[in-house]
């Protein structure tokens, strides 16, 4: 099928077995421009295992994944990202040895390659860059700081940050908010909001009061299948979901 | 093959696959205590090769002490020297882990390398007590000799024996860690660490035993092999790379990985050395399983878990 | 100018490590020791070479190779068959069976030159070959298994099975390339005789210029943005490849540089020794390569020359003496430095006389700089 | 005899040391009594010699995987020094040992043969065991113009004026076994295996072009183990598939002991086969164990067991020196043979100057009474010597069952 000119991801009949086991079964999911999805399910059910797929870092076993016409099953990971699609890891992961600045300046998308590397320069539009994105993400004056001295929450931005700087035109996001206090969860609401305006943002999460706060539309998994889909207010009243879910 | 008659060829067929087979239980032995280290701890010992030697040192050390003192016993006294072999290399490695291993369980590199000191510090203890030459047990005349199958097919009793060793041993390792409690414990501390220390395994014991008991098996291979090689302070260190590339083959973790990449990998090596020269026939068998172990890095039988 | 000397010098630090070194290989050493001594250092700095490249791949590329004995042993063998064509003239083998070939092919009844000997007739051919044959097998070594995702300790195996094989294949193909005993008997370098004591001079001082420029181009590649890359690398490769880059790419890099450092001392072996030998292919000579570098500090480019002459000075007066205390000392060597000092020298420098240096310029306002010449880190 | 007090029968190492250090007392002891001609006449090239004593060097391994079989040739060198030293040393000086360790590296060789050279200005270096040491050392030795006695019996193919061959080469070794050989066991076809390094090569070579040249014989199988390897399993049954009547074998190291208990484990002994090896000393069967050997034959130009007065002297002061179970092989012998030689060629010259040594050397008079018989050194630097085939007992001496006429050292042979 053509895709739809204002879907972005189109993920068809997706699976991935391992060992039998299948952590993904015959999943369609369309996610559209500009649009914020939150994926919230049961643990267990394949939940980040579907971000896994989109970023390459599990290969699927069968079905297909489409961004803005690119099929990513088969595209190394680094070319994904190139491709303009960034992901969150669940646990903050950050170069701890590395500056807040050193962090945003590897994440900038120039000199990828090795003799890029060598010949890479701060120049004034990069450093400009850079500012620009810290003030983002509440680190503007912690430039200097050691990575691996921020507060959780701090690495959680400091993250999402080095996501921004590349600029992706789908960016995926695992429990951005976990081991975050409430006046953090505040500040990243907001800053979602800010940033899902001009791209498409995943979010897995389960925080339902967060959840309500930002998404357009949520996706229920259960056990690897399409349980449920439409905006929160529908898929809050769907039984099979109270069933499965919110349940117990 | 021009030239040669049937039975020829057919003897040769069965002759050329058991040297295949005795090279297996030798590679299987050497590889097995290994196994056990690498698979189950995640430790990178260099020095296995000088705990097969000091294997091979006692049984040399009970052929000198019985031909002296007590000649009658000759007969029977590779058994019995084999269980020596096993309670010193078991006893070292014990001292061993307790020493260095132990500190080291957090940085796998590292104690590549420490162990690599290791081997050099036991290869000059050999040298010391032994002495620079190599030397070899007098073994029981029952050990050597062949068995003449048929008129044209003979079988090397010390091939026969090193092969029933190395299937007892193998499945008195399988028993040990699939049907003993202590067995059970190994497991759950090769699996999760801190969940077994919680229900109350002492892990650091079984760490200890763990590695002792693949030293102790190392001291077995090593007494296995005087029935074929020569023993020297240097003679671990030929055989450590076959060995960590059975193991790696087979995939860490597995036993049944290690015994049939040990198999595959003597199989091979065995029919290329008699269809090409011994070296290229090695080099060829060495890339082989190098280029597979690129195509398939997690080894042959690997450790299925979700990741 | 600025950019040089915090690029390629490494800033204050570096530069003075740098100096001090220059100045303890190039001016102390020449003036401490007589030629045979100094020849003696000379062969043990081509081993730093293999060291510093170490430092690389492993301080900072964070894989183990226990294989870089092969590219040392490319390196040199690329320029021993440069020599060795030359050492068979047609007049000093006369004797030979088939003349103008090397001895050792006519001892092993070839009685032509093997075609791919026949480029080495060139010097320029053969130092291309030397900086080119190495980065080759490392790059194909290095897609295969990087690409691959191979790393930590199966990467260490397998390239010592390479080395291991490498060196099966150089000593059955003797042949082909001298076998066990090597490619030995080398006298001139384009009519130069490089065996007399003007010449060991002459090399001396070129492989030690060689080296403090390997060091640099280290500390350049190291300075710019993949230094900090190889940093990441180490601490989390799945963001770094979730960043857009192409992490095997990296690690090949890092892998062919140590690779061609490598090789470059290979080359300086041969000429300064005058032989090359499958001996400094296999794995016995890979990890003691490896140990230079972890007694220097495994992220210390300078520390791993000052480890390199360490560890060679004291086997050299061992094994004058006592033979038999030497290994016990080398292995404990091994042990104490991976248990009680993991960072080396270097570590030593940084932790305990740099803070010592400090406190006692605290207390003295003025004072004329110190440096140890034992120890620098970057 | 002075030298039963050191007879200690403890282990390698410490005998080792020993012995060196009574040596060097003995050089000491004697240092008093000198009355040799002036230094000034014997020594002009500035090397290690004063009014009462010479220093020279002794390299070998003491460490590493050939120290097992370097430890035979420099106890013997030692031996033959403490002895010459006990008679009043050489032009009436008393040797004294400086020894290195080459530490099975061909490259520490060449370092210890330079340091030997230029640091300690040694007369004479009596050492090596392997080709490829000898040809780490052989540039060194011809540019400082050095002199080395190298005991081990080799390829030839080689004739420097700085060293004396006082092993056989090829040649020698080859042609009269294969003669006996083909003579007394009507020998038709032979297969060919060795370690895969230079000598067995070369010895082959050679093997091969006298059976199919000389005997008219046929080589049905050529076959190289490599350095170190332990299985034998498909070199052995290529061999059963070919019935060959002679396996002709030099293997060496620690693939010697593979080999030989292999084949007897697969039935092959000497009861049935005939097996001549080139590589099999005294020093190998005692790491082999005899009853592994038994029937096979080796030829070599000496063995323990030969029935000489001379040599039993030699076997006796040996074994009091170095222990009673020390074995002796064909280069133990050789190495002894060193020391002696070059006090003779020192003697003729007059002077410890190399040149000179060498112009003695070359003058075809210098024969030495050796354990072995008499010996003579050739103007080409490799000795006259007789081969002998020795056929191994089970307690690991061997029964001298044939003893060639001289055999003049031929070390380039035309045609092969």
């Amino acid at each position: 099928m053509s895709l739809d000119k204002s879907i972005v991801l189109a993920i068809e009949d997706l699976t991935v077995s391992f060992d039998g086991f299948k952590a993904v079964d015959s999943l369609n999911l369309y996610v559209e421009r500009n649009e914020l999805r939150v994926i919230i399910g049961p643990n267990g059910a394949g939940k980040t295992t579907v971000l896994d797929l989109i970023c390459g870092k599990t290969r699927s076993t069968t079905g297909s994944i489409r961004f803005k016409d690119i099929e990513l099953t088969r595209l190394p990971e680094y070319r994904i990202v190139q491709a303009g699609v960034g992901r969150k890891f669940q646990t903050p992961s950050i170069y701890e040895n590395l500056s807040v600045y050193e962090n945003l300046e590897l994440s900038y998308p120039a000199g990828r390659g090795v003799m890029g590397c060598l010949t890479f320069k701060r120049t004034e539009t990069i450093r400009e860059r850079i500012r620009e994105i810290a003030s983002m993400i509440f680190l503007d004056d912690q430039m200097e700081t050691m990575a691996g001295l921020l507060s959780h929450g701090q690495k959680q931005w400091l993250e999402i940050g080095m996501l921004l700087i590349q600029d992706p035109e789908l960016l995926m996001l695992d429990e951005p908010v976990a081991g975050m206090s409430v006046s953090e969860r505040e500040k990243t609401a907001e800053l979602l909001n800010r940033i899902s305006a001009g791209r498409s943002v995943i979010v897995i999460e389960h925080d339902m009061e967060f959840v309500k706060r930002i998404a357009h539309k949520v996706t229920v998994l259960h056990q690897g299948k399409l349980l449920a889909e439409g905006n929160m207010e529908s898929v809050q009243h769907n039984p099979k979901v109270v069933e499965v879910y919110l349940g117990h | 093959m021009g030239g040669y008659s049937l039975s020829d060829l057919w003897s040769i067929v069965v002759m050329q696959g058991f040297s295949g087979l005795s090279l297996f239980s030798v590679l299987l032995l050497m590889a097995l205590g290994l196994a056990i280290i690498f698979g189950q701890m995640g430790v990178i010992n260099m020095a296995h090769g000088e705990f097969m030697t000091i294997g091979a040192y006692m049984i040399y050390f009970c052929s000198r002490i019985v031909a002296k003192y007590m000649p009658g016993f000759m007969p029977y006294y590779f058994v019995f020297a084999i269980v020596v072999a096993f309670v010193v290399a078991f006893a070292v490695g014990y001292f061993v882990e307790f020493l260095l291993i132990r500190h080291l369980y957090k940085r796998p590199l590292d104690t590549l390398l420490a162990t690599w000191g290791l081997s050099l510090i036991m290869q000059q203890v050999f040298r010391s007590l032994f002495g620079a030459r190599e030397v070899s047990p007098q073994l029981p005349d029952w050990l050597m000799g062949a068995w003449k199958a048929t008129d044209t097919i003979d079988i090397p009793l010390n091939g026969l024996f090193v092969m029933a060793l190395s299937i007892l041993v193998t499945s008195g390792v399988f028993l040990f860690l699939y049907r003993s409690s202590w067995g059970l414990k190994v497991r759950a501390t090769t699996q999760n660490r801190v969940m077994a220390g919680a229900v109350g395994i002492n892990t650091r014991l079984v760490d200890r035993l763990t590695f002792a008991l693949g030293c102790g098996i190392a001291g077995v291979a090593g007494a296995a092999f005087t029935t074929i090689g020569s023993t020297g302070p240097t003679s671990g260190s030929l055989y450590i790379v076959d060995t960590f590339l059975v193991v790696a083959f087979g995939g860490a973790g597995s036993l049944l990985g290690t015994i049939f990449s040990a198999f595959s990998i003597a199989q091979v090596q065995s029919l290329l050395t008699f269809f090409l020269t011994n070296a290229m026939g090695k080099v060829t068998t060495l890339l082989a399983v190098i280029v597979i172990l690129m195509l398939r890095p997690e080894g042959l039988r690997p450790n299925k878990v979700r990741k | 100018m600025k950019s040089f000397y915090e690029n390629w010098l490494g800033g204050r630090d570096g530069a003075v490590g740098m100096l001090v070194l220059a100045v303890v290989i190039m001016v102390a050493f020449p003036l401490m020791f007589d030629i045979f001594r100094l020849n003696l250092i000379g062969k043990y700095l081509t081993y730093a070479f293999a060291a510093v490249g170490l430092v690389m791949v492993w301080g900072y590329g964070g894989v183990l190779s226990l294989g870089q004995g092969v590219f040392f042993g490319l390196g040199g063998y690329c320029i021993a068959m440069f020599l060795k064509l030359e050492a068979s003239d047609l007049v000093s083998t006369q004797h030979q069976t088939t003349p103008g070939i090397p001895d050792f092919m006519d001892w092993n009844q070839l009685t032509a030159l093997p075609a791919f000997w026949q480029p080495f007739h060139s010097l320029t051919f053969a130092i291309i070959a030397a900086l080119v044959l190495p980065a080759l097998f490392a790059w194909v070594i290095g897609v295969a298994m990087f690409k691959r995702r191979v790393s930590g300790v199966y990467f260490s195996i397998i390239t010592q099975a390479v080395a291991a094989i490498l060196t099966i294949l150089v000593v059955g193909q003797q042949g082909y390339t001298g076998g066990i005993n090597g490619i030995t008997d080398l006298k001139t370098l384009h009519g130069w005789n490089i065996n007399t004591t003007s010449a060991k001079y002459v090399l001396y001082y070129v492989n030690a210029v060689l080296l403090l420029l390997a060091i640099m181009v280290c500390r350049f590649v190291l300075t710019s943005k993949l230094g900090r890359l190889l940093l990441a690398l180490r601490d989390k490769e799945d963001r770094v490849r979730f960043s857009g880059y192409d992490v095997a790419s990296f690690k090949i890099f890092i892998f062919c540089l140590g690779a061609v450092i490598s090789a470059i001392g290979g080359a300086m072996f041969t000429l300064q020794v005058g032989f090359m030998s499958p001996s400094f292919v296999g794995i016995v000579p890979s990890i003691e390569m490896v140990i230079f570098a972890a007694i220097g500090g495994r992220t210390s480019l300078i520390g791993a020359v000052y480890g390199t002459l360490l560890v060679n000075a004291g086997k050299t007066a061992f094994s004058e003496s006592f033979p038999q205390l030497w290994l016990l000392l080398m292995g404990g060597l091994f042990i104490g430095v991976v248990m009680l000092f993991p960072n080396g020298v270097a570590g030593l420098y940084d932790g305990w006389f740099k803070p010592l240096v400090a406190r006692w310029k605290s207390r003295r306002p003025v004072m004329v700089r110190v440096a140890d010449p034992l120890a620098k880190s970057e | 005899m002075k030298q039963k007090q050191f007879a200690i029968e403890s282990k390698t190492s410490r005998r080792m040391l020993t012995a060196l250090s009574a040596a060097m007392l003995l050089a000491l002891a004697g240092s008093a009594s000198a009355g040799g001609p002036p230094t000034a006449k014997v020594d002009a090239t500035g090397l290690a010699v004063t009014d009462t004593d010479v220093t020279v060097g002794i390299l070998h391994s003491s460490t590493g995987t050939m120290a097992i079989s370097e430890t035979g040739a420099q106890e013997a060198e030692k031996l033959a020094i403490s002895q010459i030293n006990a008679m009043g040393g050489v032009l009436g000086r008393k040797i004294k040992i400086v020894q290195e360790d080459g530490a099975s590296d061909w490259p520490t060789f060449a370092e210890k043969a330079k340091k030997l050279l230029e640091e300690n200005h040694v007369a004479a270096i009596f050492g090596c065991w392997t080709s490829a040491s000898r040809k780490a050392v052989l540039p060194v030795l011809e540019r400082d113009n050095g002199l080395l006695y190298y005991p081990t019996f080799y390829e030839g193919l080689e004739q420097s004026k700085n060293v004396v061959y006082t092993g056989q080469e090829a040649t020698q070794q080859v042609f009269a076994g294969l003669d006996w050989v083909a003579k007394t066991k009507h020998a038709k076809t032979f297969y060919l295996i060795g370690s895969d390094y230079i000598w067995p090569r070369t010895t082959m070579k050679l093997a091969r072009e006298y059976i199919t040249r000389v005997l008219h014989g046929t080589v049905v199988g050529e076959e190289y183990a490599a350095l170190g390897s332990t299985d034998f399993g498909s070199t052995i049954n290529k061999i059963r598939l070919k019935h060959p009547d002679v396996i002709y074998a030099a293997v060496v190291g620690g693939s010697n002991v593979s080999w030989f208990k292999q084949l007897k484990a697969a039935g092959i002994t000497g009861k049935s086969q005939t097996l001549l090896t080139l590589s099999v000393t005294e020093d190998e069967a005692k790491g082999i164990g005899g009853e592994n050997l038994v029937g096979f034959y080796s030829a070599m130009k000496y063995f323990e067991s030969l029935n000489t007065p001379e040599n039993q002297k030699f076997v006796k002061d040996f074994h009091a020196m170095w222990g009673p179970t020390a074995p002796i092989g064909d280069v133990t012998q050789a190495a002894y043979e060193g020391p002696w030689l070059w006090k003779m060629a020192v003697e003729k010259a007059g002077s410890f100057d190399t040149d000179k040594v060498v112009k003695a050397e070359e003058s075809g008079t210098i024969s030495f009474d050796a354990p072995e018989g008499m010996i003579y050194l050739e103007p080409n630097h490799h000795l006259k010597t007789r081969l002998r085939i020795g056929e191994w007992r089970p307690d690991g001496q061997a029964d001298i069952v044939y003893t060639s006429p001289y055999i003049m050292p031929n070390p380039f042979p035309k045609g092969y």
